[in-house]
């Protein structure tokens, strides 16, 4: 970790006696575009530290050496002078262009353009979950993106109602999803691993709740990934209860919201063709495992509060849920 | 020439005393109750996954209690010290418009009530719930606050309440910069104004300049809202980001309206304690004025994320760390004015020393802020929430009660206990630094605000219980505070004129002073009137008993009734009843109208 | 308006109300640069028409344009007769400023009226949005100064207007002539710039 | 109502003064008609357009609104917020349309 700041850590583990990890932590970056705004705010808070310290001694210096005491004369009125003033107009000023150069070095550096043949990755804001989508390689996904380790990616950014934010903190700052408008930006992520962000931008009821993974991968891992997610979905075992789910998952409402290729062509929820293979359900707040499965599908809005998947009218029974989750975790 | 009393002549009064009362206590009022619902908002954070309060209540928490402290506690506060002091700094007998200043109060008063009937009118919605308080933050963001989006009545009671608001601090905007330009006593040249009659004066500029900018954005949410237009939306060609534009173009400037009149009882304070007068005054006020200008310029740094391109993000960078300068300035002329003074350690000494020592860091975190690489990765995290508190809290409440222990006994003839003061202060002190410091790590780690719940894999736990425990002690200071009020009402010490031997005329007189003020107009010949200087002796405070009958008029119950007007109004939207409006409208006509021919004399 | 210390002395040997409405009138400034702003970043992004120059009617409007300016020179008429205590043509200007401003607010709706026949009401697109919300506003303080100029015409009447009250008038037209300066730029920038 | 009586901080211009500024206001107008209907001026016709509003703009405050001879001041409290409002006017149009903004089809929306 060349640009961890230890101290910092160290403080914030002092009081708190907490070993971490801190998996969202803007001050271990794993990607240019974090190591950049890394470096700059390590200058910033040099430069603050030096003011603060420096500020803060002479208010209290003055405090102690010029307190009240018995017999002290009537000070002598001093309106001020001109000299000092210039001085202590300036030395912010200078000190000001310190900060001010490798900013705009920095803003520049950092302005969104990949090069041409980085990896595009179009993300889409909705209430409350995340939509992947990459245009080059036919692929579509929800919540967890998968990023080569070492290539350039060019993220762009979009909302499909309200304005989010796309945040993961250790690959990159955010960048607010904005209905009807695209914002771009590009990191060349440094190390394996999975990265974990959530929208930044309140968003309504559930903005907790909207949170995200990016997972780094090495090239050839992310080979299987892509090539997975452009398969068509699994097909059930001829008999099994994955088939009693998809026939469950073909006659109730389902279909109306969710994708699964060559079963069902909604689009307002998460598209589900790879669902099994994902990691986590809800946005991310939940183990992608039967029993929260089981227990989103009967009544999501009590896990997530203000989803619009709603209970189902008539409700399914157990047995119809369980088939349904069988079937959505055979779809890996 | 007695005081009337009874609830009449407090219904009806026009004096700008009273009016500062009413405003205070009104405005501390609204202040616990913010800070209710902060504590709430900090219960619910003290552990991971918590269950306090349900997502919904939680947003409704935290956006009233950035809406109430904002617009309900800052800054009526800092307007019941307008009210209150202003006169009496610059030798008047009222404000210029006695009766518009009635309206501002009762207006003001009014809009908070509408804001805050949102806590118990859900039923009356037929919502399903009691609680039908505003849910997309004090800045209400489009699209999100749009009907499509936020379908109940929530926002709708935001938007009213805040036009409601608006319209009161305008009027007051006018009538003080009036009052401050007009009715000087003779002598008092605008470079001999105390220091917190100038920022005053400058925050006016900012308010009647400002709100217009809010209340255009508001009006074109309530048409969007209400009327079917499209002003914040992309389907039709438009965009949100207007109103992100609209809110900061007034949400900035609404910055200095919060902290300058602060930073002007802090130059008050300072000199009256420290026994030599403020370093730098012209400096000083100049740099008040900078920032009033400059805070114009600088509104897209809270757009950082929104993506407005390298260039526009490097010119409001720039414009933003320029600002820096003249606050600057001003910290290090207190400094200046402390050092080789002779510092008497009273409990507004310790406020005002306080809101320097903890402003600075607010104003540090905002550098990071200014850059915008830096910001991209801080902007929506616990870390702007502990800037802001240190800037708002740490900087305007502790300036507030500087000005609280440093006035009191003129506004209400009894000493504040020093001893209780200090106990207040250091429980103070110490509860924000524990309540908002950790939140720098909070953010630096990853948390983003405004979420009700969040991971224990986040490894913020610790920091948020520590947080809590802060917000908590801070809510003892208070208590202390009110404690000290309580106990000075029957056994605090009485006030002489002038209990800390200050520069400025509001200590020539008795304290509470007598409803005229002045028993004779003083005339003034310098900056510090009542300090003997190089040139001149202190003037000679007026006699106890005016030497003449002095004229006070009567009160009025007409800019109340006008007043009344204006939430009715805002009852029609609310419930979609349109003849509302104009019973509204004709009340409020009325009561101009009455006032307008009413006769009445200052 | 409220109208103590009108006759004191002040500090900077100005009349308080006619400060405090210019600094009124400094606000409003803000308050219409908004609408105009927002009036100009929106123009040529509505997406569906009518769009301005399928129902802009300028030769309908320009007479309303003359008809506001006459009324701003009945304005200062008024005041200068109030002012030399012709109270009888004092009468005469403020009742000919009220009818000429009600006029205008006349040519509002039929010009409402029409557009909304035409197929532009304020929710069809974002000119509509823009346009509607900004002449509008317009329109209504052009209302409350035609109420404004009716009851200084009544007290005129039941004489208790004189020259005493000159600044009253003054006032009043501050606030006439200020709502006909926003016009001029309205005008030009919505109107005549398609 | 009180006394409201002429502080005589300033003398008003005469009946005839206003009826020669309703004058050129008049022609102004015809002239701003004028340019927008005859096609000659349609390469200047913003800028024509914004000088002769302007102009008509100047006259009614300075002479209609007093400013001219009226206090200093009173044109700071009208003149700053003016500034103001067109330098307001002014960074949104540049924010909107992408003049400052490098990349961006559609600036800040």
């Amino acid at each position: 970790m060349p640009r961890t700041r230890l101290w910092l850590l160290t403080a914030a583990l002092a009081v708190s006696g907490c070993a971490g990890p801190f998996p969202q932590s803007t001050l271990q970056p794993r990607s240019d575009f974090a190591r950049a705004t890394d470096a700059l705010f390590t200058d910033i808070f040099w430069w603050a530290a030096l003011v603060f310290v420096i500020v803060e001694t002479l208010l209290v210096v003055a405090l102690v050496r010029f307190r009240h005491r018995e017999g002290r004369p009537v000070p002598k009125p001093m309106h001020g002078h001109t000299l000092m003033e210039i001085a202590w107009t300036l030395a912010p000023a200078v000190i000001l262009v310190f900060v001010a150069v490798p900013t705009v070095r920095t803003i520049f550096a950092t302005a969104g353009d990949a090069p041409a043949d980085a990896l595009k990755v179009d993300v889409i804001g909705h209430q409350w979950w995340w939509e992947y989508r990459y245009p080059e390689l036919g692929v579509v996904t929800a919540n967890e993106a998968h990023v080569p380790v070492g290539k350039p990616v060019q993220v762009t950014i979009t909302s499909a109602d309200v304005i989010h934010a796309f945040w993961a903190p250790r690959l990159g700052g955010k960048r607010d999803a904005i209905p009807g408008r695209e914002n771009r930006i590009a990191f060349r992520a440094d190390s394996v691993g999975d990265y974990s962000g959530q929208c930044g931008e309140f968003c309504g009821a559930s903005h907790a709740n909207m949170r995200l993974l990016v997972r780094v991968d090495a090239d050839s891992a992310f080979e299987r990934w892509v090539a997975a997610q452009r398969a068509g979905p699994a097909a059930p075992a001829a008999g099994s209860l994955a088939e009693q789910g998809k026939a469950v998952y073909s006659r109730s409402a389902c279909l109306g919201c969710h994708t699964i290729q060559g079963v069902s062509p909604g689009v307002i929820g998460p598209n589900l063709t790879h669902v099994g293979s994902r990691s986590t359900i809800a946005g991310g707040i939940f183990p992608n495992d039967s029993a929260h499965l089981a227990q989103w599908i009967a009544d999501a809005p009590a896990l997530k509060p203000g989803s619009i998947m709603t209970r189902m009218k008539p409700p399914l029974t157990d047995a119809d849920i369980a088939a349904l989750v069988a079937y959505l975790q055979s779809l890996q | 020439m007695s005081e009337p009393r009874g609830l009449k002549s407090w219904l009806t009064t026009t004096d700008h005393k009273r009016i500062g009362l009413l405003y205070f206590w009104t405005a501390f009022g609204f202040f616990l109750v913010g800070g209710l619902e902060a504590l709430v908002i900090r219960l619910q954070l003290a552990q991971p996954n918590g269950h306090v309060v349900s997502a919904e209540t939680y947003n409704q928490l935290f956006t009233m209690h950035g809406t109430t402290m904002v617009f309900l506690a800052l800054m009526p506060l800092a307007a019941s010290f307008f009210n209150y002091i202003v006169p009496l700094q610059i030798g008047a007998r009222d404000v210029a418009f006695p009766r518009l200043n009635a309206f501002s109060y009762w207006v003001f008063l009014l809009g908070g009530l509408l804001l805050n009937a949102s806590w118990f009118t859900g039923p009356l919605f037929h919502a399903g719930t009691l609680n039908v308080a505003p849910n997309g933050g004090w800045f209400g963001y489009a699209n999100l606050t749009e009907r499509q989006f936020s379908p109940g009545p929530n926002i709708d009671f935001w938007l009213l309440g805040l036009q409601v608001l608006g319209i009161s601090s305008l009027a007051a905007g006018f009538n003080f910069i009036v009052t401050i330009l007009n009715l000087r006593a003779p002598g008092m040249k605008m470079m001999r104004l105390p220091t917190f009659t100038w920022m005053t004066l400058v925050t006016q500029f900012i308010i009647i300049t400002a709100f217009p900018v809010i209340t255009v954005a508001l009006v074109f949410l309530m048409f969007d809202r209400f009327f079917g237009t499209h002003f914040y939306l992309q389907q039709a060609g438009g965009t949100p980001l207007l109103w992100q534009h609209l809110f900061w173009l007034f949400g900035h400037p609404e910055v200095y309206i919060l902290i300058l009149p602060a930073m002007g009882i802090v130059s008050d304070v300072l000199p009256t304690f420290s026994r030599k007068p403020l370093f730098g005054y012209p400096v000083v006020v100049y740099s008040g004025i900078l920032i009033g200008f400059m805070g114009w310029g600088v509104w897209s740094h809270h757009m950082f994320a929104v993506g407005l391109g390298p260039i526009a993000d490097s010119v409001f960078a720039a414009t933003t760390m320029l600002i820096a300068v003249p606050t600057g300035v001003k910290i290090f002329n207190w400094i200046a004015t402390l050092w080789g003074g002779d510092i008497r350690g009273t409990t507004a000494l310790h406020f005002a020393v306080g809101f320097i020592a903890m402003f600075i860091i607010g104003g540090l975190s905002g550098v990071s802020h200014a850059s915008p690489p830096a910001d991209l990765q801080q902007t929506d995290t616990y870390y702007v929430v502990a800037h802001i508190h240190y800037v708002l809290f740490g900087g305007t409440i502790m300036g507030l009660f500087a000005g609280m222990y440093y006035w009191w006994p003129k506004m209400t003839g009894r000493l504040l206990s020093e001893p209780l003061g200090k106990w207040h202060f250091w429980l103070q002190l110490v509860g924000m630094n524990l309540a908002f410091f950790p939140m720098h790590f909070i953010g630096l780690l990853g948390m983003p605000r405004r979420i009700y719940t969040y991971s224990p894999d986040l490894g913020v736990t610790d920091l948020n219980l520590i947080s809590t425990i802060g917000a908590f002690l801070v809510g003892v200071a208070i208590l202390v505070f009110l404690y000290n009020v309580l106990r000075t009402r029957r056994r605090g010490e009485r006030a002489s004129n002038d209990p800390w031997g200050g520069a400025t005329l509001e200590w020539s007189i008795p304290s509470p002073p007598p409803v005229y003020n002045f028993s004779v107009i003083p005339t003034v010949t310098n900056r510090l009137p009542r300090w003997s200087t190089d040139r001149h002796g202190p003037i000679q405070d007026p006699p106890a008993t005016p030497p003449a009958p002095i004229h006070v008029p009567g009160g009025s119950w007409w800019p109340m009734v006008a007043a009344l007007g204006l939430p009715l109004m805002a009852l029609a939207p609310l419930t979609h009843t349109l003849w509302i409006v104009f019973v509204g409208a004709a009340v409020l006509l009325f009561g101009i109208y009455r006032w307008a021919f009413e006769p009445f004399e200052v | 308006m409220t109208h103590a210390a009108a006759t004191h002395h002040t500090s900077m040997g100005l009349d308080s109300r006619k400060m405090a409405f210019w600094a009124f009138i400094g606000s409003e400034c803000l308050l219409f640069g908004s609408l105009i702003s927002t009036y100009l970043v929106y123009k040529g992004r509505s997406v569906v028409g009518p769009y301005p120059h399928d129902i802009l009617n300028i030769p309908f409007t320009s007479v309303s344009t003359f008809d506001l300016l006459m009324s701003s020179l009945m304005m200062v008429l008024a005041l200068a007769a109030v002012q030399r205590g012709d109270m009888k043509w004092g009468k005469i200007w403020l009742f000919a400023t009220a009818l000429l401003g009600l006029v205008f607010l006349g040519g509002q709706v039929i010009e409402f009226t029409e557009f909304v026949h035409k197929g532009l009401t304020i929710s069809t697109n974002l000119f509509g949005c823009t346009f509607f919300v900004l002449t509008g506003t317009h329109g209504a303080h052009v209302a409350v100064g035609v109420l404004w100029l009716l009851t200084l015409g009544t007290r005129a009447l039941q004489g208790k207007l004189g020259p005493a009250n000159a600044m009253t008038v003054e006032i009043t037209g501050l606030y006439w002539h200020f709502v006909d300066v926003v016009w001029i730029v309205i005008f030009t920038v919505v109107y005549l710039i398609q | 109502m009180p006394e409201a009586g002429h502080t005589g901080e300033h003398v008003h211009p005469t009946a005839e003064v206003y009826l020669r500024v309703a004058a050129v206001l008049v022609i102004l107008t015809v002239l701003e008609v004028g340019v927008f209907y005859v096609p000659v001026f349609h390469p200047v016709l913003v800028p024509a357009l914004l000088v002769l509003s302007a102009a008509k703009f100047t006259l009614v405050v300075m002479f209609y609104m007093h400013l001219k001879a009226d206090s200093r001041f009173f044109s700071f409290l009208f003149g700053a917020p003016l500034l103001l409002a067109v330098a307001v006017m002014i960074a949104l149009l540049f924010l909107f349309f992408g003049a400052l903004t490098l990349r961006g089809t559609a600036g800040a929306g």
